[in-house]
């Protein structure tokens, strides 16, 4: 077995009407850690982690998720390991009910039904919304979609957890609240986001992308911290580092 | 109806099939059958029959009161919807003008009979339709029909359509807002202002289309909609459906509002 | 122009549904050969997407009145026959759920009429081989016309036909045609522009969608354009002239009708169209009582004793009524003797 | 003339499903005032935005705009005094080119086309995005679009600039800029958001709002930095005051 869990190399894709998403993308995820995506709009953060299990296939360069290099044919076997959870959850949440959504992907893994209630009851409640089972999707709020997402996802026991600005339109404190579920998490974690505080929070180690590279990879005290480096990627220092140094 | 109001009319609808009133709870199948049996009765009533539809009139207010389901709701739904029975049937007075029977001094035309019976099964049949998603919610009524024997391709993409209307239509709502806000009045809502926003909600929906398919994909969707509702018809729909048919019999084909106006009459003489 | 369950005979209802029932099975029984499982979330969110542009209403250019997007040619051009007719199907089963739009038993019929005729009648007939590559707008224009033209002129015309054959409706065939086919060719126009704006724009601006869309596989060689269009003029002219002498064999129904059709030219489900229309019904008609009492007044003096209260037929009319308000008021006392019950269970 | 804009009178209104979205709700905002709402999510603050120009009317209570009360009549006038800024600028932006979507309001309003042309190119030079005018929205980055889709409300000049949460998915940068142009606006200003560091550093004074009231008014500084008051209303210090005190 690798030790590295996620390595992209040399990666390169286009979007069909030509415009060039990820240009050479190279790096390596280790078992266990957090890593947060950061970079301006547009710079390849979304398309990255469609690659990273297998919704979009790389031009060129090769993408390795565990013991696998990813392929047409290996990409069910990674989807079991990489579970994303999408930027709007409202993309997410496609069945009738909560409980019909979290017991979605168990039930398409080939879990038998008691095993499947056992894991969606054990995912509910890890993000405390085992009251909602019943409730239609259009019914909750935007925090409460947020978590039950999050919840559809880890009750498939995924070995990576991905995520696409988990934190958008979630007042403070259901960010707070989501920030410390993230934190309590065992799982590697790859987190895209524009909220650098909440990179900041949760992530070791950090890794800025400009225009579909690597810009720099490091960890995330030291990188978003680099007045510099930031602003050359339209972005700025953590709101909670500002005010300090003035 | 401003599309606001239109949208605010599904989502209470849609809230209301959420409760657990005694109705909501039995077997979507059995609500369904019944629902399909009881439109086939009162439709087979004969075009100048009036009196014989009045005891069907029992089943909604049933449904109501048991299920909880505000009055004023259904009766405001059945009035605003669908002119083309009204539009259709008022001919009927105009055309059939035959008297039939003096009431009161007044003559009665076979037109505003049939008329008035178009009405009833009217109100009868749309009542009916909106109590059945209003008791059975949409996802119970895609269950049953599926059980039913509807091919799982329609009813799957038939729960996505209802999972998807709310989202699509707060989208459209937004846009509408939008555009309603910079058009004062009628000048910018002309066709061609309508043309691009479908285009553009017609673009969104496609992308969002590939994300719900990706979505679907991380949890591991090859095709098949998996279901864990296994409902099993219990005690209770039998005796639902079993009273139903009973009543639907009786009332169909025993002249349950003559008898009673008859013997009423026989009590006062 | 749903069509409604109180204007339906059982039989009729029945068999639109057993049509509508055969032609969904077909056609999921086609998708599922060819199935891309990445159909079902699309038709499922595309059918979201007909309803929720359904509800937005835009204004008519010329007549202040509103309008909005039918769907079934959009839905045929992007997703194909097969797809598109079991997203209508879901779209009017929705409506019918959540509007009550004609009932549950109309809606066989309703499926039939606005799925059926698009999807396999129009697309493959005319759409297709008329558009030639689809690529330009203005052929796109032309053909999306004349298609959503000749589908809801197929849809009204059915409509008609459902509604004459349940026998519920007094109108006469020629005035019912006269009746709908004008109003299904005003909105028939509409819907054609719109198709053709949001098929250009998507071609436009995303035109993957429409070449990866499962209906632009293997086109058929393109028709010329032109032939066909003198075909649709020649057999428009026909079929005209051979619905107006049928209606003119009924002159007074024609005479009304006409009256109406060039009073209004509105779509029907306007209150603006309606309200008009109404009143000058309730007008007509209220002579009628004083008709018939003059005819009863006339039948007392040839000597026979005016028929007293209740009338002819007597004993049935009479306690028919008595029969119904004693049902009716019944009904009402259980009902509120129910919510009573309820309100004072859920007090406690 | 009243010296107050706008005024909410003990505004209740509830969606006809029964959800009370406003429940007594009263403040008033002065001319030239800068003022942030905020709440937890589901308080209410897109509801009471979309009272501000007539899009929704209130059940009982009342309304002033101007000179104006808000009923059906004068709703049209209101929306002329009321800019309304969508959080989602692809919602508001459909027209085929930037330079017709900015023209769309102020022709609707029936000004002559020399005048429109002078409105939207100040309303385009005003956001920086005059280069933009004849591309289509599409193909805009999202801070752009959000520019532009401030363009197209400040073409039409209205007294007062609404905007429901401006800066979601923008990136730092984007963010900043964005703050800077909203800093530089003359006109009075009410922003919904739960990006309390951009409330703090553009809006003077902030109104808290629980369960469809108002829970707290007062000047921003204060009122943001009130930890209690925050936390019992599902917010906290704005980042940017968080690690200083630490
Ligand atoms: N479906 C698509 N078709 C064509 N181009 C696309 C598509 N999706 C994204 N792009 C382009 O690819 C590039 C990378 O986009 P991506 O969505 O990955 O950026 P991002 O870093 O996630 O940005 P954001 O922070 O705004 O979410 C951008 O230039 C974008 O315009
Ligand atoms: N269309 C609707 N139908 C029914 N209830 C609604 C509707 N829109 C909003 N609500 C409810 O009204 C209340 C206020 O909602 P509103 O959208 O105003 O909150 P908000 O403060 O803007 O929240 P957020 O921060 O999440 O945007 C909430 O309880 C919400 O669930
Ligand atoms: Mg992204
Ligand atoms: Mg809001």
């Amino acid at each position: 077995m690798s030790h590295h869990i996620v390595e992209f190399q040399d990666v390169h894709f286009s979007y069909p009407d030509g415009t060039i998403a990820l240009n050479g993308l190279s790096f390596k995820i280790f078992h266990g850690e957090s890593v947060g995506i950061v970079g301006a709009n547009g710079a390849g953060k979304s398309t990255l982690l469609m690659h990273m299990n297998g919704y979009l296939h790389p031009a060129s360069g090769r993408i390795h998720v565990g013991d696998f290099q990813l392929d047409s044919r290996t990409c069910q076997e990674i989807r079991k390991k990489v579970g994303l959870v999408f930027q709007n959850p409202d993309d997410q949440l496609f069945m009738p009910t909560v409980y019909e959504d979290v017991a979605f992907g168990p039930l398409n893994l080939g879990v038998s039904p008691e095993l499947v209630k056992e894991s969606v009851d054990q995912a509910l409640a890890t993000v405390g919304c085992t009251a909602l089972k019943d409730k239609p999707p259009h019914h909750l709020s935007s925090g409460q979609k947020s978590a039950v997402a999050i919840a559809a996802v880890i009750a498939m026991h995924p070995d990576i957890l991905v995520m696409d600005e988990p934190a958008s339109n979630l007042d403070p404190k259901s960010r707070r609240k989501l920030i410390n579920l993230l934190k309590c998490f065992e799982h590697t974690k790859i987190i895209a986001s524009h909220d650098l505080d909440l990179i900041l929070d949760v992530c070791r180690r950090c890794i800025l992308i400009r225009e579909g590279r690597v810009a720099a990879d490091g960890p995330t005290k030291e990188l978003l911290s680099d007045k510099a480096l930031l602003e050359e990627n339209n972005l700025e220092l953590p709101l909670s580092m500002q005010k300090c140094g003035a | 109806m401003t599309f606001d109001e239109k949208y605010f009319d599904v989502g209470r609808l849609d809230r209301l099939s959420y409760q657990s009133t005694c109705v909501h709870q039995l077997d979507p199948r059995a609500k369904v059958v019944a629902t399909v049996l009881f439109l086939f009765t009162v439709i087979s009533f004969p075009k100048y029959e009036v009196g014989g539809l009045i005891p069907f009139f029992l089943f909604p207010v049933l449904l109501m009161t048991m299920g909880e389901i505000p009055f004023l709701f259904v009766v405001k739904k059945v009035l605003f919807v669908s002119p083309f029975a009204i539009f259709i049937g008022i001919f009927n007075p105009l055309l059939d003008t035959g008297t039939v029977a003096v009431i009161a001094g007044m003559p009665i035309s076979a037109g505003w009979i049939s008329f008035v019976s178009i009405i009833l099964k009217f109100s009868l049949t749309i009542s009916a339709a909106i109590l059945l998603v209003a008791t059975t919610s949409f996802p119970g009524v895609c269950h049953a029909l599926r059980q039913l024997g509807f091919p799982s391709l329609f009813t799957s993409q038939l729960l996505f359509l209802y999972r998807y209307l709310f989202v699509l239509m707060e989208e459209a709502m937004r846009i509408i807002r939008a555009r309603d806000m910079r058009a004062f009045g009628t000048r910018g809502t002309g066709i061609k202002v309508f043309v691009r926003l479908i285009g553009i909600l017609f673009l969104r929906t496609v992308d969002r289309a590939e994300r719900v398919y990706y979505a679907m994909l991380s949890r591991g969707f090859q095709g098949d909609m998996p279901s864990l509702r296994k409902s099993r018809i219990a005690m209770t729909d039998m005796a639902f459906m079993a009273t139903m048919i009973t009543f639907l019999v009786v009332f169909r084909f025993f002249p349950v509002t003559e008898e009673v106006g008859r013997f009423t009459q026989e009590l006062f003489r | 122009m749903h069509m409604a369950d109180a204007l339906l005979s059982p039989a009729v209802g029945a068999t639109f549904w057993a049509g509508t029932i055969a032609v969904s099975g077909y056609a999921s029984k086609k998708l599922k050969e060819q199935i891309d499982d990445k159909l079902i979330p699309l038709m499922g969110v595309l059918g979201a997407f007909i309803f929720a542009a359904q509800m937005i209403n835009f204004t008519i250019p010329g007549t202040g009145s509103s309008g909005h997007l039918g769907g079934g040619m959009i839905l045929a051009i992007i997703l194909g026959p097969y797809a598109a007719f079991l997203v209508m199907a879901s779209v009017l089963t929705v409506q019918a759920l959540f509007f009550a739009d004609g009932g549950l038993l109309a809606l066989g019929c309703n499926i039939w009429n606005l799925g059926f005729y698009p999807c396999f009648l129009v697309y493959p007939l005319i759409y297709k081989p008329l558009v030639g590559g689809g690529k330009n707008p203005g052929r796109i224009l032309v053909v999306s016309l004349l298609s959503a033209v000749v589908a809801l002129q197929l849809g009204a015309f059915s409509v008609v036909i459902a509604t004459l054959l349940s026998g519920k409706s007094e109108l006469p065939f020629g005035a019912f045609v006269l009746l709908m086919q004008p109003i299904h060719l005003a909105i028939g126009i509409v819907e054609g522009f719109v198709t053709a704006g949001v098929i250009n724009y998507v071609r436009s601006t995303r035109s993957e969608i429409l070449e990866s869309s499962a209906a632009t596989i293997s086109l058929g060689p393109a028709v010329s354009l032109k032939k066909v269009l003198i075909t649709f003029a020649v057999l428009a002219a026909i079929t005209g002239g051979a619905l107006s002498w049928f209606a003119s064999t009924h002159p007074d129904g024609l005479e009304w009708s006409i009256e109406r059709v060039t009073g209004k030219d509105e779509l029907p489900g306007q209150e603006q169209g309606i309200a008009p229309l109404l009143k000058g019904i309730q007008e007509k008609t209220a002579f009628l009582p004083d008709y018939g009492f003059k005819q009863a007044g006339k039948a007392s003096k040839k000597g026979e004793p005016p028929p007293a209260w209740p009338g002819i037929e007597g004993g049935t009319s009479a306690s028919g009524i008595i029969g119904a308000v004693i049902v009716l008021g019944m009904i009402v006392l259980i009902g509120m003797g129910i919510r009573a019950v309820r309100r004072r269970q859920n007090e406690q």
